[in-house]
């Protein structure tokens, strides 16, 4: 968020709402609405003295009613912009005229009560609609489970506050009713999801399994005796990590599962305030138990204003009132030119929304890349003036932050004190040292004294070190000359109570950052070349849809594919859930990526080197024996999965034995034993969720589903069968699940201690499995077993190793975050994408794709790329080769010059983490900004006195 | 071509045994010798860093005559007939107590002996004194 | 023992060979080469140890190419396993003839050479630590106690560096010892208790409790003892053995090998 | 990593009689009443037990800073568990 609010070029245009888009894709005008905040941007330092001063107390919507905020605020403490807002609807001066206590205390004179709204038109050349969610209401639908006027029932949103530490208890586990401590804990599931009921949602919303055992994991972390129970219909942990995760809830953190859809909540004594929850076991058994605390699992639902803006926009909209798009453009909505991404396009979590923001940004880059560039802005400072051969000459700028930190702090004794630290030259106070003024004074002192290094003592460098840094610029100095003492957040808030104590610990922060700047050295920021073209692995729709992202924003790419043929596993494919014919996507899009003339299709290739380093790799690639050098500046991997080929179940054995894509060649091949089968049966989960591979593998379930549903409709007289585990139609492919039953697809449930048998029997096939709902074992005769099996990873360490990424446990390659980067890599430069990434539907792969050129393309975008200053540098007289610091660091950036013997830091890939540094027995490593010495004396300095 | 030379420690009057490590003819290092009856395995700072001052490029090569306030390269003939002639006009000239003679750590028992001896019977001086007595 | 000393040096297994001599009544390490074949007549093996594997490796970093043999015993052999985990010699460099080279039948368990224990004053029995004691019985002591018992120990160090010198496994070219931003220097006693605690760290999953350093020590400190918990923790928390192995220690390794009760993953959805 | 080296020195510390006197917690910008939570309780621990005994030893070094301390807040704190003491004997 703060990136995102600092960036250069981006307007963050808040209390804005878009009225309407007119003209076409590439040159679109928006008109936009902005109402009126009453505070000035400009002026307000995000002080926080005008809410405490508020009179008015409002009910807070961040904490989900759980708590309250004033009508001057901001919705939380990390907010971006940090500007407060006055809540007109709210705020007495509004509603009665009189009051102006923000006014009158505002430091800063940021309150302007005369604002008024405004009109912005906007020419603009795609617009992405990321809008969002609202949660489902469970006093809708009847209310079954009597929220808002049964004490002990809160939503899964309230009690993601209750756990949050900065939440209204903070983090302190209760129940809101009466603030006891809850001992037994329910969730129930599907609250709003998977239900046919008026007011609610037919569709799986996708999240809330996932959120319900996080939640319940954490809560037993908070409370270790608490009893934690999830009531649930099918547990949908499909995720990457998720079936592991659940396991681990299960088994490690003791938290119980009942599968069991809980009709509805009692509570008998209002006293006690606990819940009856009455449940019919997996065993038939009606069951009675008592809970304190109930918390719904909330699905997720398109907001009701969103249908609007979609009429005005002319987007179209599923049944359920998310943005309608097709498989092979996810993020694509029916109007060209305007993109959506996240929950406005349906259910979905964090990590899919990630890939779908980005790939969003990919497409409408790629439509628009002949005006990249157009309209941004960029900065120029003086050059700077050499400080090497000068001794300190220190200013110190103590800033009051208007009485935040002066109304505690005896600012002008920490001055004189600072002052009579030895190399300070200059020491000023600050009313505001962040406002404009100030930092065009700073310049002029930094002149007139002929300072070199300078320390602000004020707030946090997260939010203002950037800001000074520039000054420094401005003023000829080296960025890296800066030095910052935290005497707001980490001292006058503190010790708000004891002057005294503030002032002596401002002076001890001053003191050591003194000494720190003595020692400091103007860095460099090294400037690399960028290779401004891709290189593609893997020709399967993932990398073809990538390349093809790539070559239209007008970047060279080389698509290495080591089959003979593009198209991966996806050549197999029939349709997608949604019923699309993948095969001619997949032909097209082949022909599409071989008649550009930007992309390099190398068929029949594979890699056998890679040197370098982001922006300037080269890739030696072998074709047929002849190798040839590929230089590039970013890499995609998007080499997929495959098919695992069950050990079980007679496959191999049995010729009615199938896996699920061999059941699509015979759908596709029209085969005629399709026309007499007369009893199929699909077995779920083979290979997959089990000591083999443990975790799921997510595209199995709504592929049965489908083609379950394809074939009773072929022959409506024919049996058909799906032995499952957990049914996973995750999102909208629910209403797969739904019209297969309704179809007369049968579903039975097996466990994995109880597998069905599959025997061979005078040349057929019999099925024995135990129903569970009649708890009976059950015979079938077949003429066709479908086995859903497992994706398996080719757990390609060879090209991890080339490439110097990971592999996690089950051989996928291993993303730098799971939620919030999925599709980039540790180490800058390389991406990923597709079944590499993990299993999953071809809409998924094709999101992640476009979000992968997408990324990629932040890179080959610029000419050369900055490395920050703050690396790490290996001093080669004092190492003696142990290669410890080549073992700890997470980024390869570190080699060893064999001729010496000793390590050397790649300063493309150091990220400057320090770990070498805290590794190294000897010293070796210099981290840049924070060398050992510049710490040591910081510390020294902090214990110099008391 | 590596060879481990025991040796007795030059530095003070303790005569801690040592172990010197040569490999081609360069003195690599110090060790204590574990079996020696005074230091018994082991050493002061000093001594494990005796072979320090062998290869030190700090180390005069030659005696050195101060003539104009410069130093100079002399041969040992030359520096001693100086020294001898010098010492003997100063103890003509105000007798022999005149004379101090301050022995080293960095020469072998033997030659502090010799010293003294030089001290008592050629000088006639009882002045002597050596830096590890201090 | 010397038959195969001779076989190893005719065949080339190795170049050179560290054993021990016997020179004007010390038993002295002595290097035996193909070309003085007849001094192996000479091998023997000495009740006094000298860290051999420290000598071979301080040839091999001038002479990268030889083989070295060393007559070795345990710790020998894992403080060659701890040099190889650290790169500062190949696999197979030095090769190990295994003896029993302090002259005891308890070879296989005897905690080192040393089998008498020595006895101690009392006064140090009283204000300091007993060198014989053990880890569980240093466990006994209050904190208090503890606490003014090793600084009794710490500050009769005369920094003589002689317990990094000696160490077979300190290669470090620059020693955080002599590093003046993290220990002053030209004190006496060396910072108390930083210094012992700086080289105590180092020691992690490096010590190969060859108890070389505590007989080096002039003043008794109890060395040994302090790096046998150091790698008594880094075995309990991440089932390091160090020296067991060419498997990198803990600290050398990002993430993998963390401790049992490692944060679990967060999960927001 | 930091967990790893932090882990080893929480249970080394003790081994010479500085426990309790080290504590690694992840607290995110979000988190200020656990913040303030653990370094209230951290705080009162360190204070049942006492000074830190080493604080003399680096008191002192504050002239090796070469930075002139307020007078007022020179207040060198004898740590009275002997050690300097034992030290000026040595």
């Amino acid at each position: 968020m703060v990136e995102c609010g600092r960036h250069l070029n981006i307007e963050l245009l808040t209390l804005t709402e878009l009225e309407s888009v007119s003209g076409e894709a590439g040159n679109f005008t928006a008109t936009l609405k902005q109402k009126p905040r009453y505070v000035d941007m400009d002026k307000c330092v995000g002080c926080g003295l005008c809410a405490e001063k508020c009179p008015k107390k409002v009910t807070d919507e961040y904490n989900v009613g759980l708590a309250k905020r004033k009508a001057i605020y901001v919705r939380y403490s990390q907010t971006v912009p940090l500007k407060y807002a006055i809540d007109a609807d709210n705020c007495i001066y509004f509603k009665k005229g009189t009051c102006k206590a923000c006014e009158k205390h505002c430091p800063s004179g940021a309150i302007n009560l005369e604002d008024q709204g405004r009109d912005l038109t906007l020419q603009v050349g795609a617009v992405v609609l990321a809008t969002g969610f609202q949660p489902f209401d469970p006093k809708k639908a009847n209310n079954l489970y009597g929220y808002g006027h049964l004490p002990s029932v809160v939503t899964s949103l309230e009690f993601e506050r209750i756990l949050s530490a900065s939440g209204p208890f903070g983090g302190h586990l209760i129940r809101p009713a009466d603030k006891a401590e809850p001992k037994k804990i329910a969730w129930l599931q599907c609250v709003g999801s998977r239900d046919t009921k008026p007011g609610t949602h037919s569709y799986c919303s996708g999240v809330c399994c996932m959120y319900a055992i996080k939640q319940a994991v954490i809560a037993k972390e908070h409370a270790p005796d608490l009893e934690t129970t999830i009531f649930f219909m099918d547990m949908r942990t499909y995720g990457k990590d998720f079936e592991r995760f659940y396991q681990n809830a299960q088994h490690k953190s003791g938290v119980r599962f009942i599968r069991s859809r809980v009709h509805s909540l009692l509570m008998p004594d209002p006293e006690s305030k606990q819940l009856q929850i009455s449940y019919v076991d997996e065993g038939g058994e009606l069951k009675k138990e008592f809970f304190d605390l109930a918390v719904l699992s909330i699905g997720l639902e398109a907001p009701e204003a969103f249908r609007s803006l979609a009429d005005k926009l002319g987007v179209e909209l599923d049944r359920h009132g998310f943005a309608d798009a097709t498989s092979f453009a996810p993020v694509a909505t029916s109007r060209p030119g305007i993109y959506v991404c996240g929950a406005a396009a349906g259910p979905k979590d964090i990590p899919y929304s990630v890939m779908e923001a980005s790939a969003a940004a990919g497409a409408a880059a790629s439509e628009l890349s002949d005006q990249r560039f157009a309209l941004v802005k960029k900065k120029t400072y003086p050059p700077e003036r050499d400080v090497a051969q000068e001794p300190p000459r220190i200013g110190v700028f103590i800033c009051n932050c208007g009485t935040n930190i002066g109304g505690i702090i005896r600012v002008p004794e920490v001055a004189e004190y600072a002052r009579r630290l030895p190399h300070v030259t200059h020491v000023e106070e600050n009313l505001y040292t962040c406002s404009q003024d100030t930092q065009d004074k700073m310049s002029e002192i930094i002149a007139e004294k002929g300072l070199n290094r300078v320390v602000v003592a004020a707030c946090s460098p997260r939010t203002h070190e950037p800001l000074f840094q520039e000054t420094m610029n401005n003023a000829s100095l080296n960025k890296y000359l800066f030095e910052m003492a935290n005497i707001r957040n980490q001292d006058s808030w503190v010790h708000a109570h004891n002057p005294d104590i503030a002032t002596r610990k401002a002076k001890d922060l001053v003191r050591m950052a003194v000494t720190k700047s003595a020692l400091l050295s103007p860095l460099n920021e090294a400037e690399l070349p960028v290779t401004q073209a891709a290189l593609v692995v893997g020709g399967g729709v993932a990398g073809m849809t990538s390349a093809l992202n790539l070559a239209r924003q007008g970047f060279p790419v080389h698509l290495v594919e080591q089959g003979d043929v593009l198209g991966g596993a996806a050549r197999r494919l029939l349709h997608t859930y949604k019923g699309e014919d993948v095969g001619r996507f997949v032909e097209a899009l082949a022909q599409e990526v071989q008649a550009d003339p930007k992309v390099t299709v190398h068929l029949n290739t594979s890699l056998t080197e890679v040197q370098g380093f982001v922006g300037n790799f080269q890739t030696q690639v072998s074709s047929d024996g002849a190798s040839q050098v590929i230089e590039h500046g970013v890499a995609v991997l998007a080499t997929g999965a495959k098919e695992y080929r069950p050990q079980e179940y007679l496959y191999g054995e049995n010729p009615a034995v199938v896996t699920q894509l061999e059941l699509d060649e015979l759908l596709r091949s029209k085969d005629k034993r399709l026309d007499e089968a007369e009893n199929i049966a699909f077995i779920q989960c083979v290979g997959s969720r089990d000591d083999h591979h443990p975790y799921c593998s997510k595209v199995c379930c709504t592929h049965s589903v489908h083609a379950a549903l394809l074939l009773k409709r072929r022959r409506p007289e024919a049996q058909v069968v799906v032995l499952y585990r957990d049914l996973r139609t995750y999102g909208p492919r629910e209403d797969l699940y739904q019209a297969a039953r309704e179809e007369g697809v049968l579903f039975a449930r097996y466990s994995l201690e109880a597998k069905p048998v599959v025997t061979s029997r005078d040349g057929g096939l019999a099925l024995a499995f135990t129903d569970p709902i009649l708890g009976r074992p059950l015979s079938l005769e077949l003429d066709l077993l479908v086995l859903a099996a497992a994706i398996e990873s080719h757990q390609d360490q060879k090209l991890a190793q080339m490439f110097r990424v990971p592999l996690d446990g089950d051989g996928w390659f291993l993303e730098a975050h799971q939620k919030l980067r999925p599709v980039d890599f540790a180490n800058d430069g390389i991406f990923l994408c597709g079944m590499a990434h993990y299993p999953k539907p071809l809409e998924e792969s094709i999101a992640q794709a476009q979000a992968a050129a997408a990324r990629a393309a932040t890179v080959l975008s610029k000419g050369s790329i900055k490395v920050s200053g703050l690396i790490s540098r290996i001093a080669p007289e004092l190492c003696s080769g142990c290669q410890i610091c080549v073992n700890v660091c997470s980024f390869g950036a570190i080699g060893m010059d064999q001729g010496q013997g000793v390590a050397v830091v790649n300063e493309a890939l150091c990220k400057g983490c320090g770990a070498c540094a805290a590794a190294c027995p000897s010293e070796a490593p210099m981290l840049m900004g924070f060398n050992n010495r510049q710490i040591y004396a910081q510390i020294k300095s902090a214990l110099a006195v008391g | 071509m590596y060879r481990l030379v025991p040796s007795v420690c030059s530095y003070c009057g303790t005569g801690c045994g040592v172990l010197f490590e040569v490999l081609d003819g360069q003195l690599l290092k110090t060790l204590p010798l574990k079996t020696h009856p005074v230091n018994q395995g082991k050493l002061c700072i000093k001594g494990w860093n005796l072979h320090e001052f062998v290869n030190s490029r700090m180390r005069l090569q030659s005696p050195l005559l101060k003539v104009n306030g410069r130093f100079h390269d002399v041969t040992w003939n030359r520096a001693l007939q100086f020294t001898a002639e010098k010492l003997k006009g100063i103890i003509e000239k105000y007798g022999p107590d005149s004379v101090g003679v301050l022995v080293s750590a960095k020469i072998t028992n033997e030659e502090n002996y010799l010293l003294q001896k030089f001290a008592r019977a050629v000088v006639g001086t009882n002045n002597v004194d050596h830096c590890a007595r201090l | 023992m010397k038959d195969k000393v001779r076989d190893w040096l005719e065949t080339g297994k190795v170049d050179l060979f560290l054993g021990y001599k016997q020179v004007d009544g010390h038993p002295l390490p002595h290097a035996f080469s193909k070309e003085n074949l007849a001094e192996l007549g000479e091998l023997i093996v000495s009740p006094a140890r000298y860290a051999l594997e420290k000598l071979a490796t301080e040839i091999l970093a001038i002479k990268p190419a030889l083989k070295i043999g060393i007559l070795g015993r345990d710790c020998n052999q894992r403080a060659v396993n701890v040099l190889t985990v650290h790169q500062q010699i190949s696999p197979g460099q030095i090769q190990i003839l295994e003896v029993n080279c302090c002259p005891s039948p308890l070879r296989k368990h005897a905690a080192c050479s040393t089998l008498q224990p020595q006895t101690y004053g009392a006064v140090k029995l009283e204000l300091g630590v007993d060198n014989n004691m053990s880890v569980a019985q240093m466990d006994q002591f209050d904190q208090e106690s503890l606490y003014s018992r090793w600084m009794y120990e710490f500050q009769k160090c005369l920094k003589c560096y002689g317990c990094r010198d000696i160490c077979p496994v300190c290669f470090c070219k620059e020693c955080s010892l002599e590093n003046n931003d993290l220990v002053a220097t030209g004190g006496l006693p060396p910072e108390v208790p930083l210094f012992h605690l700086i080289r105590a760290v180092h020691m992690a999953g490096r010590c190969v409790d060859c108890g070389l350093c505590e007989e080096a020590c002039p003043v008794d400190i109890p060395l040994r003892l302090l790096y046998r918990k150091v790698n008594g923790i880094v075995k309990d928390l991440f089932g390091y053995e160090t020296g067991g192995s060419h498997e990198q220690p803990p600290f050398s390794l990002l993430g993998e090998s963390t401790p049992p009760e490692a944060e679990p993953h967060s999960k927001a959805v | 990593m930091t967990k790893k080296r932090m882990t080893f020195l929480k249970e080394l510390l003790p081994f010479i009689g500085l426990g309790g006197r080290l504590r690694l917690e992840w607290i995110s910008s979000a988190e200020a009443q656990k913040f303030v939570k653990v370094v209230t309780e951290f705080t009162e621990q360190i204070r049942n037990l006492g000074p830190n005994p080493l604080a003399k030893t680096y008191g002192d070094s504050l002239d090796s800073l070469d930075l002139a301390p307020a007078p007022s807040e020179a207040t060198g704190s004898g740590c009275g568990c002997g050690c300097s003491k034992a030290a000026a004997g040595a």
